[in-house]
């Protein structure tokens, strides 16, 4: 029975193009506890998490879902006949990142933190449904008010917002650059 | 200027260069140096000047303010001029930083990939099949005729071709299918020559699906449909 | 290294839209010969054919390719149902979006608008509660009246219609996307 159950969860999360959510699966699988769910995807987890495995299951955007693991990028690459895939930009991400630590936030709040004018940046998120429209801020003008989307959350393998670098770590990051120079 | 993401950035170029502390700038030497660099560099995008000038104004203003005479009060209620330009120098460099780990994060992760379209179900399966991922004989005519629609208002070139007879027209597909494993119905449809030649080759692919000879798939919603032969088919 | 072959197997057959050919994995992995690749690739459709696992690699159309297994459909139609039901088409969204702007008109004002019979469309928005009926406009044929719902605002995180984004917004997003393309 876990064994089906297990299968159940494989077959669902691989069917699923976007991450496929606890929550979801617990309502799509009335027959089975929680417990039971979350024992048998710790379990799948754990299968594909072995050496001899090429694909993964991982959780991002609050949910579950099939990716291939870092190592094989060159052979995927040799198949699909593509280079590298395209990083953003030094103001994007940095426009980014200003929305991700300080959201909900509008554009003339994100070009105040950089010092320099987002708009251009922000398009590009945009574009890339990196950031979302959330509404308009009760002030004069009322500006467009901006967040990270899920898809931010997936395109950098973060499970939900609380797994941004921490202050900690960004702390660490300043202090090996000043040792540095 | 181009290698600064903008004024904040040159500015913590410049304290770093110098290893100053951040919270006790020398802001006479600071707007020396940051000024010294606006006058080297020629070229400036106007877009870009007026953001560094700005910077350059609160640097002299708060070289100014320290200037002043400073009124006999509390050191906890003075308040330091410079504030300002620290809370916003230490804001972008934890962005900065921040970013700097979000990078590492998209270097991982853009190495890998995931599925972008639909697996089909287990293909021995051919009832639940034509269910779940084989579309219907009505979306493939929708598909066609919304194309016909297309091609007509593309004034479709008249220039007749040969009459090809409708045996001819199977052995071309079925041909076609073995040489490139799959069929791209938007694609084939589009090379075909004139509308009458197009009109064949829909028929005989309605012929070739209804005799299980072929397979269509649309991979997922709003994505083209591909034809694959059966591997098994009656010969 | 024969673990590692079949890990590279496993994620070129994942990543591969169409079923991947014997001969295509020979021409890519060079480094290894053609008895390996055939052990390898059956090691691993054998790893994938046990009882206890939810999904398979089939052979079709003279490829490999992953599939999920026959007892595993009434879960994956349960799922797709569900997702189906929750996801706006582009034609929704389109619809939702003509009714948003230019409110309120009728069926055929829509329909008019976008050049095609909208009337699927507008039914699940109704169905959605995302559109409302109003009314019913004083001219032949007596159509009835649409505009967006409260529930509309509150989905979108908008106050009023006003609200929206204006069409110089928007367009200055869309004519950046134009020029990138």
């Amino acid at each position: 029975m876990t064994s089906d159950l297990k299968n159940i969860l494989e077959t669902l999360i691989f069917i699923s193009i976007e991450p496929l959510p606890f929550e979801k699966i617990r309502t799509l699988l009335t027959d089975f506890t929680s417990e039971d769910i979350t024992e048998a995807l710790e379990a799948l987890v754990q299968d594909y998490a072995q050496k001899n495995r090429g694909i993964q299951i991982v959780q991002v955007a609050g949910g579950y879902m099939f990716s291939t693991k870092i190592e094989y990028d060159p052979w995927i690459r040799l198949l699909l006949r593509v280079e590298r895939k395209n990083r953003l930009s030094i103001a994007a991400m940095e426009t980014l990142s200003t929305v991700a630590y300080h959201q909900p936030l509008t554009l003339a709040e994100i070009s105040a933190f950089r010092g320099v004018d987002s708009s251009h940046s922000l398009k590009t998120l945009l574009q890339k449904r990196l950031v979302k429209i959330i509404g308009r801020k009760k002030s004069p003008g009322k500006p467009l008010i901006y967040r990270t989307s899920n898809r931010f959350l997936s395109y950098f393998g973060l499970e939900s917002l609380k797994d941004l670098p921490s202050q900690e770590e960004i702390s660490k990051i300043l202090e090996e650059k000043q040792d540095a120079e | 200027m181009e290698a600064f993401q903008g004024p904040l950035d040159l500015l913590l170029f410049l304290i770093r260069k110098k290893k100053i502390d951040i919270h006790d700038i020398p802001i006479s030497a600071i707007t020396k140096d940051y000024l010294n660099y606006l006058d080297q560099k020629e070229k400036i995008n106007l877009e870009r000047e007026a953001e560094f000038l700005l910077i350059a104004a609160l640097l002299i203003y708060i070289k100014s303010q320290m200037l002043l005479p400073r009124e006999i009060v509390q050191e906890d209620d003075m308040e330091d001029p410079r504030k300002v330009l620290v809370d916003r120098l230490l804001g972008y460099q934890k962005i900065k930083a921040a970013g700097s780990l979000l990078r590492e994060k998209e270097n991982k992760e853009l190495q890998k990939w995931q599925r972008t379209f639909l697996p089909p179900s287990d293909p021995s399966n051919r009832e639940e099949e034509l269910e779940l991922t084989e579309i219907s004989l009505f979306d493939l005519a929708e598909a066609f005729f919304i194309l016909m629609k297309k091609k007509e208002r593309e004034n479709m070139r008249t220039i007749k071709g040969k009459e090809v007879t409708h045996e001819e027209k199977m052995e071309e597909m079925l041909d076609y299918l073995e040489k490139h494993s799959f069929l791209d119905f938007i694609e084939y449809f589009n090379q075909q020559k004139t509308i009458s030649e197009a009109f064949l080759s829909f028929f005989c692919l309605l012929e070739l699906i209804k005799a299980r000879i072929v397979v269509a798939i649309q991979e997922s919603l709003f994505h083209t449909i591909k034809v694959w032969l059966r591997k098994e088919s009656p010969s």
